[in-house]
C-alpha cells in the first residue's frame, strides 16, 4: 500500500516538475527538451515499478521493469539477431518498398482523374485487409523469411502511405497553379516545382504513421510462421513459455528502433518542410 | 505601332455560379488591343478587371463570345508561353528563397544556369531587391513581395505581360520609380501589356489605351486612346493633355459608381 | 457515374490480372493432384517440379489452366471461387447463422465502431491538449509515438487478460485494442490540422484578444477538418484491423478475425479470402461513408 | 446456485475438448450442481496466463508448457491427465527420401513453438542433429504457423501434425498416406504429456475449491467417456459449440475417432511413469531447456482420487 | 484634443534574426500619439512599417526601449480589448461567409445575437459590400475582401483602430469615398487611429499628424502635425496649405530613396 502511495505521490512530482520545466524561460532549450520527455518517461517507469510491486502483479502478467532491463541487457546479443532479422530486413525493405509503391501510384492517380476515381475506392479496400488475414496467405507466398514479412509490411503501408500523398498532391492553392499555368509548365515542371514541395507536409505525415506501420506489420507476420529469429518470433514462443520479461525485452527493442526511425523522418521534415507554418512555429 | 491586333476579343461574356446564384462578371466585352500597346484597366473593385486579364491568359473560361491571342485561341497562346502574369497577391512559392522564386519560370524554360542567374540579379535590380534573393518570403515586408512577383514576371521574354495592380502595395516614390522602368522595358522589348490599376494617373501616364470598366456586369464603359507621346517624362503628368484626359477617366469612372458627389 | 466506370474499369483489370496470376500460382499444386489421378504430366514428380519455374510449367502444361481456377485448397482462388463463397455466406444463410458472414461482420463492426469512437475521442483529446500545453506537447508526443511502435498482437492477449481479471469482457476489450490503433493517426494528424493556421489568421485573433477555447472552436478545429479527414479515414481502417486482431485472443469465437483464424487453420484458402474481402468491403464502407460526411462538412464550411 | 467454474481452453472448439462440450451439453456438470463456461483458445492465448490473471478456475494446456509457468513461479498444479497418449507427429513427404529420423538431417522442418517445441528439441538433442540451419549434421527448422500449407507447398519437408488433426488435413488436401511418412512422438520416446487440467496451487488449498474441482473431474471424465463410445453424438455437440462456423462435420467426426484412442487409456488420473518421461524429456532437451530442475509438487492424485472413487 | 498621450515609445529597437543574418527592422523609434489622433505612417516598402504596428498591437517584442498604450503594456491593452486591426492583406478565414467573418469578433467579444447582426449590416452598407454577407472570401474580388476586412475591424468598438494598407487595393473613387467615411466615424467615435498608406494625398487629407519613416535600418524621418482643421471636405486638397504639406512629405520620402531624380 506504501509503495502504490509513493507511486503516486512520484507521479505527481514528475508533472510538477515537467511543468516547471516546459513552461519556465529555458523551454526552448535542447536539454529540456530532450529532459521533459525523459523525466516524464523516467516517472512511468518508476510508477510501473512500484504498482507492480506494491500491488503484486504475478510476474507473467506483467514483469516489473527492473526484470525487464535485466533481461535485456543480458540477452543483447539475441537481440541483436532478432532486430537485425526483422526491423532491418523485414521491416525496412517493406517500408522502403511499400512507400515507394504508394508515391508512384499517388502520382498515377493524381495524373489521371479516371484513375483516381477508380483506383482510390479499391485502395480502401486494400487498406483494411488485417494482417491477421494477409500474413498467413503471403507467408505461404513468399516463404518463412523475411521477404514474406516485407510483403506484409508493403500491404500495410501501401494505404494511409497513398492517401496521405493524394491529399498532399491536392495541396495547393488556385494562385500557385494559375501561375503554373501561365508558363505553360508541363506535368512533370509543375509536380517538381509546385505540386512535390507543397506535398511534402502531407507525406512526411505518411512515412511517420507508416514508420510505425511498418514495424508492427513485420512483428506481427513472424507470429503467423518465420525462421527460428526474429522479434516476432521470440515474443510469440517468449510468451509460450511465460518468460514476459523477454516479451517486455523485445517491445523495448521495437520502441526503441521506432522511436528514433520516427525521430529521424521527424528532423527531415523540418529540413524540407521548414517553410510550413506548423514548422515555423 | 504595326496596327497589328494581338488581342481580338467579341461579345465576350462570363458568368460564376455560386452558392447564391449566378455572377455575371463580364458582359458583352468587346475590345482590340494591338501588338505594343500598353492598355490599363481601371474601374470599381469587383467590375471584372482581373476575370478579364483571367480570361486572356486562359486561366478562365468564357462562357460566351470569342476571344483570340495572336491569332489563336488564349490557351493555344498560353502554351506557347506568350504571357507573363503578375497576380494581385503575391503569390510566391514559400519553400523557395526570393532568388529561387524568380528562377522558377526559367528553370520551367529551360533558360541556363548562367543565363538564370544574370537575370535574377537584373530583376532584382530592377525592383530595387538586391541583397534579398537569399531570404524566403515570410520574412519580407508585403510591399516587397509584391515586387518580387513582378521580377518574376519580368525575368523571362514574354510577348504579353499581364499584370493585376502590381503597384498597389507600394508609396509613390517606388512607384514612380517602377513606373519609369516599366515604360522603359516596354519601349526596349516592345512587350504588348496589360495593366490593372486603380490609380487614375499611373493609368494615364503609362497606357496607350485606358479600358475603363463599369461595375456588375462588368462591361466596357469608355475606351480612350492616349494621344500622349510614346516618349513620357514624369513632367507630362502635368500636361494639360494629361490632365484632360485623367478627367475623362475619372468621369467614367464616377459614372459608374453609386455615391452622389 | 463517371466514378462508376472509371471503378468498374479498375476492377475488371484486377480480375483479369488475377485470374492470369492463377494459374502460375496454383499450376504445382494442380499438376501434383492431377499426376495423382493419373494424368500425365511434365515433368514428373513433386520433387522435380519443386524448383522450377512456374510459369514454365504453365506453358509446359497448359491444358491444366482451367484446373487453377478450381482448385479445393488453392494458393490464389480464382475470384469466381471468392465470390461464390461470399454470396454463400452472406445472402445464402440466414443472418443470425454462424456460418453467416454477415453475422461475425456485425460482430466485428461493433467493436471497430466502438473503438474507433474511443480512439478518435482520445485523438482529439490528446491533440488539443498537446496543441494548447507545452507540458504535454514536450513530454506525451514522443511517448505517443513509442506507445505505436508496440506489436499490439503481443500486447492483445495481455491486455485482455488484465482486463479479463478485472472483469471487463465481451466488447469492450476489442474495442480499446481497436482504439490504441486508431487514436495515433488522429493524433498526428489534427496536430498538424490544428496548428496549420497562418500567423495573420492567429493574429487577428490575438488583436481580439480571445481566449484560447475562442480560438480552438474558431480557428483551429475549422482550418484543421481537412487533416482531421484524412486521418480519420486512416483511423477507421486502423480500428477495423485492431478489432479484428483483438477477436484472436478473446477466444476467437466470433466475428470476422475468428473466420480469417479459423480459414487459416483449417488452410481454407477460400474462406480466408472471403473473410479478407468482408473486411476490406466492410472498411471502404466505413471510408466511404466518413468521404461523404467530409464533402458534405467541407462544403457547408465553404471549403469544397 | 450452482458452482460456477471457468475453463479454458488451450485451442478453439473442436473434438479435441469433446469431453467437455458432452458432460455441459448432456447435463453432467448440472448434475453436480456446477455452472460451468467454457472459454475457447486461439493461437495468441497463452492459458496459463489467463489462470494466473483470475481469468478462469481451471485450464487445459499440455505438460510442457505448464511445468515452464512452474519455473517462472506460477505455481500450476496437474490435478486430471485425461489424455494418456500424444498425439504429436512429424509428417514427411516420403518422395523427399526421408525413411528414418536419421534421413532428416540437412532438411527444413516444421515445428510448432509456443511450449510445444521441447518434445522435437529434446529429440533432436537425442539423435545428435544440431538446428541452427541445413547442414550435414544439422537441419533447418521454422516455426510453422497453424496450419499444413508449408508441407503441401513444399516450404518444408516435414511438419508437426497432430494424429486427429493437421495429418487429416493433409490426406484432404488429395495426399494419399502412402506418399508420406510420420515420426510419433511417442515412438520415438519423446512424447509429452498433452491435454491435462492444470489449476492454482494456493487455490487448491481452499477446500470448497477442492471440492469443486473434484465435482467437475469427475463430471468431465463422465463427458469423456461417453465421447469415446458415442464418437458420432459428441462431435455433432462440438459441431454446436462452434462459434465460428468454420469446422466441418466430417474433419469433427474423424477427429472425435482419433482422440478417442489418445483419451482411451486414461481413467483421469495421471500416471506418475508418464510424467516422469515428460520431465526426463524435458530436461533433455535442446541449449534453452524449457525447465531447469525437476519440479516437485507438480501434480497431485488429490483431486481425482476423490472424483473417481 | 485631450493632449493625453495613447501611445508613447521610447528608443524602441527591433531585430529580425533571419538565416542570413539579422535584419533591423526598428531603430531607435520615438514617438507620442495622442488620444484621438490620426497618425498616418507612411515610407518606402520594407521600412518598418507593419512592424512598428504590430509592436503597438502587442504581436511583436520589441528588443529594446519601451512602448506604452494608454498607460500599460501593448499587452495588457491587447487584453483589455483596445484594438481593431486591418491587416495588409485580407486574411479573411475561407470557411466563413463575409458577414460570418465579420460577425467573428464580435462573437468573440460576446456581443448579442441582435446587435451582431445590425452592426454586420451597418458596416457592411459602410463599405458598400450589401448583398455580398452571403459570399465566401474566394467568390469576392480583391479588393471586396479587402473592404470585407476593414468592415471586420470597424464592426466592434475599439479604442484605437490600426489599419495597414487598408484603401490599397482600391479604386480612387471607393478610396475617397471610404476616406470621407472613415473621417465621419472618426469624428464621430473620437478613436486613435494608426494607419499605413503609400498615398501623399491620403496622408495628408486623413492625418492629424503623419510619420515619414526611412528605409532599413527603419527610423522616423520626420514627423509633421498638420494645422488642417479637423473638419474636412474633399476639396480641401487643393488649397495651398495642402499642397504644402504633401510637399513637405514627398521631400521627406524621397531622401529616404536612392533614386536620383
Ligand atoms: N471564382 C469566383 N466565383 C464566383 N464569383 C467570382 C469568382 N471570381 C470572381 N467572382 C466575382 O466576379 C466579379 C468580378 O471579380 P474580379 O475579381 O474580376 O473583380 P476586379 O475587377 O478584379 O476587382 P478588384 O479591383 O477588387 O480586384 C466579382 O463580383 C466577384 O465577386
Ligand atoms: N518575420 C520576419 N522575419 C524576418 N524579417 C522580417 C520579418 N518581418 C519583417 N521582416 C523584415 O523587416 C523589415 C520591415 O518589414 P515591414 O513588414 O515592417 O515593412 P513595411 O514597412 O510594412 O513594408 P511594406 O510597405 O512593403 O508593407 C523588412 O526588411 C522585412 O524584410
Ligand atoms: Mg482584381
Ligand atoms: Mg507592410
Amino acid at each position: 500500500m506504501i509503495l502504490v502511495i509513493l507511486a503516486l505521490i512520484l507521479w505527481a512530482f514528475g508533472w510538477w516538475l515537467n511543468v516547471r520545466l516546459a513552461e519556465g524561460p529555458n523551454a526552448g532549450a535542447p536539454l529540456v527538451r530532450l529532459a521533459v520527455p525523459v523525466i516524464f518517461g523516467v516517472t512511468v517507469l518508476l510508477v510501473w515499478e512500484l504498482l507492480v510491486r506494491g500491488l503484486n502483479v504475478p510476474m507473467v502478467i506483467l514483469p516489473a521493469p527492473s526484470l525487464i532491463a535485466t533481461r535485456f541487457v543480458t540477452s543483447l546479443p539475441v537481440l541483436w539477431v532478432d532486430f537485425r532479422q526483422t526491423i532491418l530486413k523485414g521491416a525496412l525493405s517493406g517500408y522502403i518498398m511499400g512507400c515507394g509503391a504508394a508515391l508512384l501510384v499517388a502520382v498515377l492517380i493524381d495524373r489521371s482523374d479516371f484513375l483516381r476515381r477508380g483506383l482510390l475506392p479499391v485502395g480502401n479496400l486494400v487498406a483494411a485487409l488485417p494482417i491477421v488475414g494477409t500474413a498467413p496467405i503471403l507467408v505461404m507466398w513468399f516463404g518463412f523469411d523475411w521477404q514474406s514479412k516485407a510483403a506484409v509490411v508493403v500491404v500495410s503501408v501501401f494505404f494511409p502511405m497513398l492517401v496521405n500523398a493524394v491529399a498532399g498532391l491536392a495541396q495547393t492553392t488556385a494562385m500557385q497553379r494559375d501561375l503554373m499555368r501561365t508558363y505553360a509548365a508541363g506535368y512533370w515542371q509543375s509536380f517538381f516545382k509546385l505540386r512535390l514541395p507543397a506535398a511534402m507536409p502531407f507525406i512526411f505525415n505518411g512515412l511517420k504513421v507508416s514508420s510505425t506501420l511498418a514495424l508492427i506489420g513485420a512483428i506481427v507476420a513472424e507470429f503467423f510462421g518465420s525462421p527460428t529469429v526474429g522479434m516476432g518470433f521470440r515474443i510469440s514462443t517468449s510468451v509460450g513459455q511465460l518468460s514476459l520479461d523477454m516479451v517486455w525485452a523485445e517491445i523495448v527493442v521495437a520502441a526503441l528502433a521506432g522511436t528514433l526511425f520516427y525521430g529521424l523522418l521527424a528532423l527531415i521534415e523540418k529540413g524540407v518542410t521548414f517553410w510550413h507554418p506548423s514548422q515555423r512555429g | 505601332m504595326t496596327g497589328q491586333a494581338v488581342i481580338e476579343a467579341r461579345d465576350l461574356n462570363l458568368v460564376f455560379h455560386t452558392n447564391d446564384g449566378p455572377v455575371h462578371a463580364l458582359k458583352d466585352v468587346n475590345l482590340t488591343v494591338e501588338k505594343g500597346d500598353f492598355v490599363s484597366f481601371i474601374g470599381p473593385s469587383g467590375c471584372g478587371k482581373t476575370t478579364f486579364l483571367r480570361v486572356m491568359a486562359a486561366l478562365e473560361q468564357p462562357t460566351g463570345g470569342t476571344i483570340t491571342v495572336n491569332g489563336m485561341t488564349p490557351d493555344e497562346a498560353r502554351r506557347k508561353r506568350a504571357y507573363g502574369y503578375v497576380f494581385q497577391a503575391a503569390g510566391l512559392y514559400p519553400w523557395r528563397t526570393i532568388a529561387k522564386n524568380i528562377k522558377l519560370p526559367l528553370e520551367i524554360m529551360g533558360y541556363s544556369k548562367a543565363d538564370q542567374n544574370a537575370r535574377v540579379e537584373a530583376v532584382l535590380k530592377l525592383v530595387d531587391l538586391e541583397g534579398f534573393g537569399g531570404k524566403y518570403p515570410w520574412q519580407l515586408s508585403g510591399g516587397m513581395q509584391q515586387r518580387a512577383s513582378i521580377a518574376r514576371a519580368l525575368a523571362f521574354d514574354a510577348d504579353i505581360l499581364l499584370m493585376d495592380e502590381p503597384f498597389g502595395a507600394l508609396d509613390e516614390i517606388v512607384r514612380d520609380h517602377l513606373n519609369e522602368q516599366l515604360l522603359a522595358l516596354w519601349a526596349r522589348t516592345g512587350k504588348t501589356i496589360g495593366f490593372v490599376t486603380h490609380s487614375i494617373p499611373e493609368a494615364v501616364y503609362l497606357s496607350t489605351k485606358i479600358v475603363v470598366m463599369s461595375p456588375r456586369p462588368g462591361r466596357i464603359a469608355d475606351v480612350i486612346e492616349s494621344p500622349l507621346p510614346r516618349e513620357r517624362p514624369l513632367e507630362i503628368r502635368d500636361t494639360p493633355e494629361f490632365i484632360e484626359i485623367a478627367h475623362r477617366v475619372r468621369e467614367g469612372l464616377r459614372a459608374g459608381h453609386s455615391y452622389d458627389e | 457515374m463517371k466514378s462508376v466506370l472509371a471503378v468498374l474499369t479498375v476492377v475488371a483489370a484486377i480480375v483479369a490480372i488475377w485470374y492470369a496470376a492463377c494459374a502460375p500460382m496454383n499450376i504445382k499444386g494442380v499438376l501434383t493432384e492431377l499426376e495423382r489421378g493419373g494424368a500425365q504430366v511434365v515433368p514428373e514428380g513433386a520433387p522435380t517440379r519443386r524448383d522450377m519455374s512456374a510459369i514454365g510449367l504453365v506453358v509446359a502444361n497448359s491444358f491444366a489452366i482451367p484446373a487453377t481456377w478450381a482448385q479445393e485448397r488453392p494458393r490464389l482462388p480464382a475470384p469466381h471461387q471468392v465470390a461464390v463463397e461470399l454470396w454463400q455466406t452472406t445472402v445464402m444463410k440466414k443472418i443470425t447463422s454462424k456460418r453467416s458472414l454477415i453475422f461475425h461482420g456485425w460482430v466485428t463492426l461493433s467493436a471497430t465502431l466502438l473503438g474507433f469512437a474511443i480512439g478518435t475521442g482520445l485523438g482529439v483529446v490528446l491533440a488539443v491538449g498537446i496543441v494548447h500545453s507545452r507540458v504535454m506537447d514536450m513530454s506525451v508526443m514522443p511517448w505517443a509515438i513509442v506507445s505505436q511502435t508496440i506489436p499490439i498482437i503481443a500486447l492483445a492477449p495481455m491486455i485482455i487478460v488484465v482486463l479479463y481479471s478485472i472483469g471487463v469482457q465481451g466488447m469492450l476489450p476489442k474495442a480499446i485494442i481497436s482504439a490504441y490503433l486508431s487514436f495515433f493517426p488522429v493524433v498526428v494528424g489534427m496536430v498538424k490540422g490544428l496548428r496549420s493556421p497562418d500567423h495573420m489568421q492567429l493574429d487577428l485573433l490575438r488583436t481580439y484578444n480571445a481566449s484560447a477555447s475562442q480560438g480552438f472552436w474558431k480557428l483551429r478545429l475549422p482550418s484543421s477538418m481537412p487533416y482531421l479527414f484524412a486521418s480519420l479515414k486512416i483511423g477507421i481502417a486502423a480500428s477495423l484491423v485492431g478489432a479484428i486482431v483483438g477477436e484472436l485472443p478473446t477466444g476467437a469465437v466470433s466475428g470476422l478475425g475468428a473466420r480469417l483464424l479459423a480459414g487459416s487453420y483449417y488452410g481454407q484458402t477460400v474462406q480466408i479470402w472471403s473473410a479478407l474481402f468482408a473486411a476490406g468491403l466492410l472498411a471502404a464502407i466505413l471510408v466511404g461513408i466518413l468521404g461523404v460526411i467530409e464533402r458534405i462538412t467541407l462544403k457547408r464550411m465553404g471549403m469544397a | 446456485a450452482a458452482d460456477e467454474v471457468k475453463l479454458q481452453l488451450k485451442w478453439v472448439t473442436q473434438a479435441q475438448f469433446a469431453g467437455y462440450y458432452v458432460a455441459k451439453d448432456k447435463g453432467f456438470y448440472s448434475d453436480e450442481d456446477l455452472d460451468v463456461t467454457i472459454l475457447p483458445g486461439g493461437p495468441d492465448i497463452a492459458p496459463t496466463q489467463v489462470v494466473a490473471g483470475g481469468g478462469a478456475d481451471v485450464m487445459i494446456d499440455w505438460m510442457p508448457s505448464a511445468l515452464a509457468a512452474r519455473e517462472k513461479g506460477l505455481p500450476l498444479v496437474n490435478i486430471a491427465q485425461p489424455y494418456k497418449h500424444s498425439g504429436m507427429m512429424l509428417t514427411c513427404w516420403k518422395d523427399a527420401g526421408i525413411e528414418k529420423p536419421a534421413d532428416l538431417v540437412n532438411r527444413t522442418l516444421g515445428v510448432w513453438f509456443y511450449g510445444n517445441e521441447y518434445p522435437f528439441l529434446s529429440w533432436m538433442a537425442h539423435l545428435g542433429i544440431k538446428t541452427d540451419g541445413k547442414g550435414p549434421d544439422s537441419v533447418e527448422v521454422l516455426k510453422q504457423g497453424f496450419n499444413v500449407d508449408p508441407l503441401l507447398q513444399r516450404q518444408a519437408d516435414c511438419i508437426s501434425t497432430m494424429t486427429y488433426n493437421e495429418y487429416w488435413q493433409v490426406i484432404d488436401a488429395g495426399v494419399s498416406p502412402e506418399e508420406l511418412i510420420t515420426f510419433k512422438y511417442e515412438d520415438q520416446g519423446v512424447a509429452t504429456l498433452e491435454d491435462g487440467l492444470y489449476v492454482l496451487e494456493d487455490k487448491l488449498a481452499d477446500p470448497a475449491f477442492e471440492d469443486k474441482m473434484v465435482r467437475f473431474v469427475r463430471a468431465s471424465m463422465k463427458g469423456w467417456k461417453y465421447a469415446e463410445e458415442n464418437p458420432d453424438e459428441a462431435a455433432d455437440i462440438v459441431l454446436e459449440n462452434d462459434a465460428t462456423g468454420a469446422q466441418t462435420e466430417k474433419h469433427q467426426k474423424r477427429m472425435m475417432g482419433e482422440v478417442a484412442k489418445l483419451t482411451a487409456g486414461s481413467n483421469g488420473a495421471l500416471d506418475p511413469a508418464d510424467y516422469e518421461r515428460t520431465v526426463k524429456t524435458l530436461l533433455a532437451g535442446g541449449s534453452d531447456p524449457v525447465i531447469t530442475k525437476e519440479p516437485e509438487g507438480a501434480w497431485t492424485h488429490a483431486i481425482t482420487d476423490k472424483a473417481l472413487n
